[in-house]
């Protein structure tokens, strides 16, 4: 019984979320305010790579203290072709997708050997250093950044060049993205990822090589995140290093946890609380950063499930 | 079905009509308000308080909304709040802008919406070259300008090898090269420095390195707090009387102050160039400067003289159209003239919309009251117009 | 009758203290072979060594005739390898049958498979039943496994063992802080399994080890003292002076 | 090569150096013993810049400002650690990361409160601010030396109240094995609040140290954190040895990549790209370096034994 009422609470709340994303830009079309649509934007596409991180984070207990390096490098594999006039626009995903998951292999391949606090510290250490590589890049504006003139090209597909295109762009593959890591979740893939952030060594000893599911997971994280962050690269249509800063990758993880980890919406929440509060805080007062430190504080020491959490703690309390 | 969307939204924009009249003249204004960076924006802020204040808050006939934003010395919030300030607040002017890389990430979103953007210091090379746009205005310079003088300042004092320092970023790299066009002596090293967050700010290694080298001079660009410490370090190196000091940007009134606290008297006498200081002769300006003084009680550096210019040229630009904004190419034509009081005195706008205007030496001095400042000495270069306009087709 | 196992100078170092210590064994197919010795003997030691879960120093283990020495303990497992722990390690938060479920779908081919959803996988969840059938704990499958009791803990090291279907089984003290009933269950469920699997059995019940095992081996100081049918070490002087004079024994 | 300029360079790569053994130090210790990772480390060092600027300022001496500055410094941090950090040892390092490094975000707000946003020089009595010649035509600026005795020496007197003393050993069993110091019966809450009111101080007294060079300013420790912990990391979690070998190494690699690299590049690549390559190479070696390292050691250079 207890299940089923948190089930339809859950799926009240998704049916009624992504009802008012679909609805939105109406809305601001009406009222004149395109910034909503910007915000909306940038929050959604932040929550396709706060659930990729949930992905390792979450589900595989994989703390990787650098996922912004993927934001970077899919932006990056957006603007350096449109910098040469290639936009291409499947071809620039592509590259971001694949790109991202080289980079995800290569150092998952190294990261995954080593544990706890090393795992968090060598995963950054990997990001500063493609960090660095951009900013050495004078060609590609270095630490200036590049701007992007044109945004990817989709034939008759559609023409994202339009914000309102662009939009719904970004809500149908956030939509993909999370059913995708769903479906991954609930796979067997998935029960191998689960038992070995639950307990690596039996699953050793039961029969599975978790190094290399673990690897593969990693590599697909990467691959999501490298999406959302070609989906980023045309949504700002300016790309720079400090996407990739260590603090970017920090609030990454902070999303993930506000939302709650381990949920299919939790990153979406966190996102858009995170989005949110950056906006409507600093609004607010120059000192907003103090609140919002000791939000996150508050966050770690009173509610462990994030966001995703207190919904359950709402459905299992009503009945 | 996106189509179709659209269409249902821009018929709603439609039934609404256009926007109300404006009763007020909205200006977005970006700058550097926390991070460490944040005490040039204060000292930008402090002068366009200033200049609405001195124009009775009203241009025009119509009232002043300025609204001020953070770029928190990123690039990509700098675009947000622009995105915000042209999105949201539908602002007129969008000005501001200390960081080169902040308005090359920013200019498109201001620009693309059809508003006047307007640099209040950064002016890097690509928007006075190829990326020039007819709603881009300048109250600052190119870039390479200021250290362009500076290299034929070197030339004139017969200094024949030069040591360059300035930060990894778009306008470091400006810098460097404007001096390195114009100096006619031996460059014998050059340090790009990591900038941005996380700026180095101990020079140790890159000082030893000048001291090595043996050149007769050092040039440095470090704006903001990072010139404050490499003057420190500069004379605890013992530099100081052995390579003598060339700078652009750095030794300001925002360092100043603090160096005079640190005893740093190494730095008097030290010279840079500039296309203003607080004692250049002209109306405009000693009411600036004794303003400033008086609200503040401190000299305004050169962010804020360029930020209280910015005031003024918006104010010509509404007064020539009588606060009808919608006149937009009545507003561009008359910016286009520099028709306004400006605290460096009569100047003109190239076709890039940069400045075509003078620049000074300038030797740091104590003034009547003790205060180090800066004291014009002469003018180097004579209504100077940036080598990149030529590219600049407008 | 080849022997199934085949140890060879087996040594184990921590630091400066050896756990094992040139350990020969041959463990026959179908026997239940119980390894007993006082705390310390480096018994774990040894289950760990034949698990892969440490590296060996020195010697060879054979298996089948095949060389695993330098194995890892995923590969040993698909060979036929299953170990129970003495300290419980189990997917804490996952659910009974799902840590079931898992030990199956470690040998029902490779888990790279993305799509379908596992929990409702036949394939998975029938063998996964029967097995906690067999151990009795299919009335608590949907239980998380955080809040099983220590028993039903154990009962679950060994479903997990099973669920891999093992040729050999080794087991880390099974009975370890089980009441007298429980402990009765399991030798009887290991009696039942004895037909087609060979076990290794660790445990300080000596009344479970003299009704279970076919051969015993005392190992004190990480060295085997003696090995033979319950009977023959019962009357190893050896073992007397150095094991069974222990009050364990008269006690249990 | 220029020797001059080479010992120059090894002098400043030992100042870096000792700087950042003097973070690093508490940052293992803390991270050994209570098993926390700290992000907000490197708060202190920049409360500890700030004190000391305000304590020089009111004293108007620089030695004063400092005496008056570690322990201010220390009580922060045994305030923080009673307040918050006590707190979260049981939880895990996400929850450690996450927390401080909302702690982070709180300070240099309240700093950019309590001291506005435009940071502070600390000025440096006439002694300091000159220049000494260590060796024949190598002329070191005095204070930097300063740095780099005072460090040294406190790497001595930690060295010898960890080896020599009850706590250094309750400290050392600590780093190597957690659970063993309960089973001493020491208090540990008390222990854990001196170490890291220690560590504090240590991480304050680096910020005092560097502050007349660059200046106090909000953020300064953020970066320098990082750096820091890819010193315990490369030294191994919990080695106060670990921790100064790795300093001096970071320190000198640091300093050589931005001295010589430049140099080096050119023979590979055209001057122009050297010149911009080499800054950003520089600061991509120590992170190659700690890579490298956990490649061959996944636990540092000297993991502590029994973990």
């Amino acid at each position: 019984m207890e299940k089923a009422t948190r089930f339809t609470l859950r799926v009240k709340i998704t049916v009624v979320i992504f009802l008012v994303l679909f609805f939105l830009p109406i809305y601001t079309g009406l009222t004149d305010n395109g910034f909503y649509l910007d915000l909306v934007n940038r929050l959604m596409i932040l929550a396709i790579a706060a659930a990729s991180l949930n992905l390792i984070l979450g589900h595989g207990g994989m703390i990787s203290f650098g996922h912004a390096a993927y934001l970077g490098i899919g932006a990056y594999c957006v603007g350096i072709p449109a910098y040469y006039g290639v936009d291409n626009g499947p071809l620039q995903i592509f590259l971001a997708v694949a790109a991202s998951g080289i980079f995800a292999l290569i150092t998952g391949a190294i990261c995954l050997r080593t544990k706890g606090v090393y795992f968090i510290m060598i995963t950054m250490a990997f990001t500063q250093m493609v960090f660095f590589g951009f900013v050495s890049v004078e060609e590609y504006g270095g630490d200036d950044g590049l701007v992007i003139d044109t945004r990817s090209n989709f034939g008759s597909f559609i023409n994202i060049e339009d914000n309102i295109n662009l939009y719904y762009f970004i809500l149908i593959s956030l939509i993909i993205c999370l059913f995708l890591i769903h479906k991954i979740t609930k796979s067997r893939f998935g029960l191998v990822i689960e038992g070995s952030r639950s307990n690596e060594q039996r699953m050793r000893s039961i029969g599975f090589d978790t190094y290399r599911y673990r690897l593969i997971c990693y590599v697909i994280a990467g691959c999501i995140c490298g999406y959302a962050g070609a989906l980023l690269g045309n949504f700002t249509n300016f790309i720079s290093p400090e996407m990739m800063d260590w603090a970017a990758s920090g609030e990454l993880i902070f999303m993930v946890i506000l939302g709650g980890t381990g949920s299919l919406l939790g990153p979406v929440f966190g996102a858009a609380a995170f989005v949110i509060l950056e906006e409507w805080l600093s609004s607010l007062t120059l000192y907003w950063h103090f609140i919002f430190g000791a939000l996150l504080i508050m966050v770690v020491l009173f509610a462990r499930g994030g966001i995703s959490g207190i919904v359950t703690y709402l459905g299992n309390r009503k009945q | 079905m996106f189509r179709k969307l659209m269409l249902l939204a821009t018929a709603g924009m439609l039934a609404i009509g256009p926007a109300v009249a404006a009763d007020k003249v909205k200006i977005g204004f970006v700058t550097t308000i926390t991070t460490p960076a944040g005490v040039i924006g204060k000292d930008m802020v402090d002068a366009v308080n200033l200049a609405v204040k001195d124009i009775g808050g009203k241009m025009g006939g119509l009232e002043v909304d300025l609204i001020i934003e953070d770029d928190g010395f990123k690039p990509a919030i700098g675009k947000q709040k622009t995105d915000k300030l042209v999105k949201q607040n539908d602002v007129d002017f969008v000005a501001g802008f200390i960081w080169s890389h902040v308005l090359l990430a920013s200019q498109k979103s201001a620009l693309d919406a059809g508003k006047f953007l307007i640099s209040s210091n950064a002016g890097p090379s690509q928007i006075a070259g190829k990326l020039c746009h007819k709603n881009f205005f300048s109250t600052s310079w190119q870039n390479d300008q200021t250290p362009m003088a500076m290299g034929q300042l070197l030339n004139q004092k017969g200094v024949k090898s030069l040591y360059i320092m300035a930060p990894n970023y778009a306008a470091g790299k400006d810098m460097s090269a404007g001096v390195e066009r114009v100096f006619k002596g031996k460059i014998v090293g050059k340090d790009l420095t990591k900038w941005g967050k996380g700026a180095q700010l101990d020079f140790s290694a890159e000082l030893a390195k000048a001291k090595a080298s043996g050149a007769e001079g050092i040039f440095v660009f470090y704006p903001g707090k990072a010139g404050g410490a490499f003057i420190k370090q500069y004379a605890q190196a013992g530099l100081q009387g052995k390579i003598p000091l060339y700078s652009v940007f750095t030794v300001d009134s925002i360092a100043l102050p603090k160096l005079q606290k640190a005893k740093m008297n190494g730095v008097m006498g030290s010279m840079m160039t500039q296309f203003w200081a607080p004692d250049l002769d002209n109306a405009q300006n000693k009411k600036f400067v004794s303003g400033f003084k008086k609200a503040y009680g401190r000299y305004p550096s050169f962010y804020a003289a360029q930020s209280y210019d910015t005031i003024f040229l918006i104010k010509s630009a509404v007064e020539a159209v009588n606060g009808n904004l919608s006149d937009v190419n009545g507003m561009r034509a008359a910016m286009k003239k520099a028709n306004f009081p400006s605290v460096r005195g009569k100047f003109s706008y190239g076709n890039n919309h940069f400045p075509i205007q003078n620049f000074y030496s300038r030797e740091v001095v104590s003034d009547a009251d003790g205060v180090w400042t800066t004291a014009v000495r002469k003018v180097v270069l004579e209504n100077h117009q940036d080598t990149y306009a030529k590219n600049c087709k407008m | 009758m080849t022997p199934i196992l085949k140890i060879t100078s087996l040594c184990k170092q921590f630091g400066g203290i050896t756990a094992t210590n040139n350990i020969d064994l041959n463990i026959n197919e179908g026997e239940i072979h119980a390894v007993i010795g006082p705390n310390g003997a480096g018994k774990t030691t040894l289950i760990s060594q034949l698990s892969g879960d440490l590296k060996a120093d020195k010697g060879a283990i054979l298996f089948q005739g095949d060389l695993i020495t330098n194995m890892p303990s995923n590969k040993r497992s698909l060979l036929g390898i299953a170990r129970t722990f003495q300290i419980t390690s189990l997917m804490l938060d996952m659910s009974t049958l799902d840590n079931v479920a898992l030990a199956v779908q470690a040998h029902s081919g490779h888990s790279y498979r993305f799509w379908q959803d596992a929990r409702q996988d036949n394939q998975l969840i029938e063998p996964a039943l029967y097995v906690l059938k067999q151990v009795g704990l299919l009335g608590r499958k949907d239980i998380i496994t955080r809040e099983l009791s220590h028993g039903e803990h154990r009962q679950l090291e060994i479903a997990m063992a099973l669920a891999t279907q093992p040729k050999l089984l080794l087991l880390d003290e099974p009975m370890a802080g089980m009441g007298g009933e429980e402990t009765q269950k399991l030798i009887a469920i290991f009696k039942k399994l004895k037909t087609g699997k060979t076990m290794i059995l660790i445990e300080h019940d000596m009344n479970a080890v003299f009704s279970l095992a076919d051969q015993i081996t005392v190992m004190v100081y990480g060295e085997i003292i003696a090995t033979g049918s319950p009977k023959e070490i019962r009357a190893n002087q050896k073992v007397k002076a150095a094991y069974l004079g222990d009050e364990e024994l008269q006690t249990c | 090569m220029d020797w001059v300029l080479f010992v120059t360079q090894i002098l400043n790569g030992l100042q870096l150096g000792v700087l950042l053994f003097l973070l690093a130090s508490g940052l293992t210790l803390i991270f050994g013993i209570m098993d926390f990772v700290n992000l907000a480390h490197g708060s202190l060092y920049m409360i500890g810049a700030y004190f000391c600027g305000t304590f020089t300022d009111i004293t108007d001496s620089f030695f004063y400002g400092i005496i008056l500055a570690i322990p201010a410094t220390a009580v922060v941090g045994v305030i923080v650690e009673i307040i918050i950090i006590r707190r979260l040892y049981s939880q895990d390092h996400l929850d450690h990361v996450l927390a401080t490094f909302g702690l982070i975000l709180c300070f240099d707000a309240l700093v950019h409160f309590a001291w506005g946003p435009e940071g502070m020089a600390i000025p440096l009595p006439a002694i300091l601010d000159g220049q000494i010649e260590i060796l024949p035509d190598i002329v070191f600026p005095t204070f930097r030396l300063l740095i780099i005795t005072t460090g040294l020496t406190l790497a001595i007197i930690l060295y010898l109240v960890i080896t020599r003393t009850r706590s250094g050993m309750l400290i050392r069993a600590g780093a190597s094995n957690r659970t063993m110091i309960g089973a001493l019966g020491i208090d540990i809450k008390t222990l854990f609040t001196l170490v890291f009111g220690a560590g504090a101080a240590m991480a304050g007294l680096a910020g005092m140290m560097i502050s007349p060079i660059t200046e106090a300013s909000i953020g300064m420790g953020n970066d320098i954190i990082i750096v820091a912990f890819v010193v315990i990391i490369i030294g191994g979690i919990g080695s106060v040895k670990g921790a100064f070998i790795a300093a001096i190494l970071v320190g000198f690699i640091d300093t050589m990549g931005r001295s010589f690299l430049d140099t080096f590049l050119k023979l590979l690549l055209s001057a122009e790209s050297a010149e911009t390559a080499a800054p950003a190479l520089s600061a991509m070696l120590i992170y190659i370096l700690m890579a490298t390292i956990l490649i061959f050691r996944p636990q540092g250079l000297f993991p502590p034994r029994g973990r």
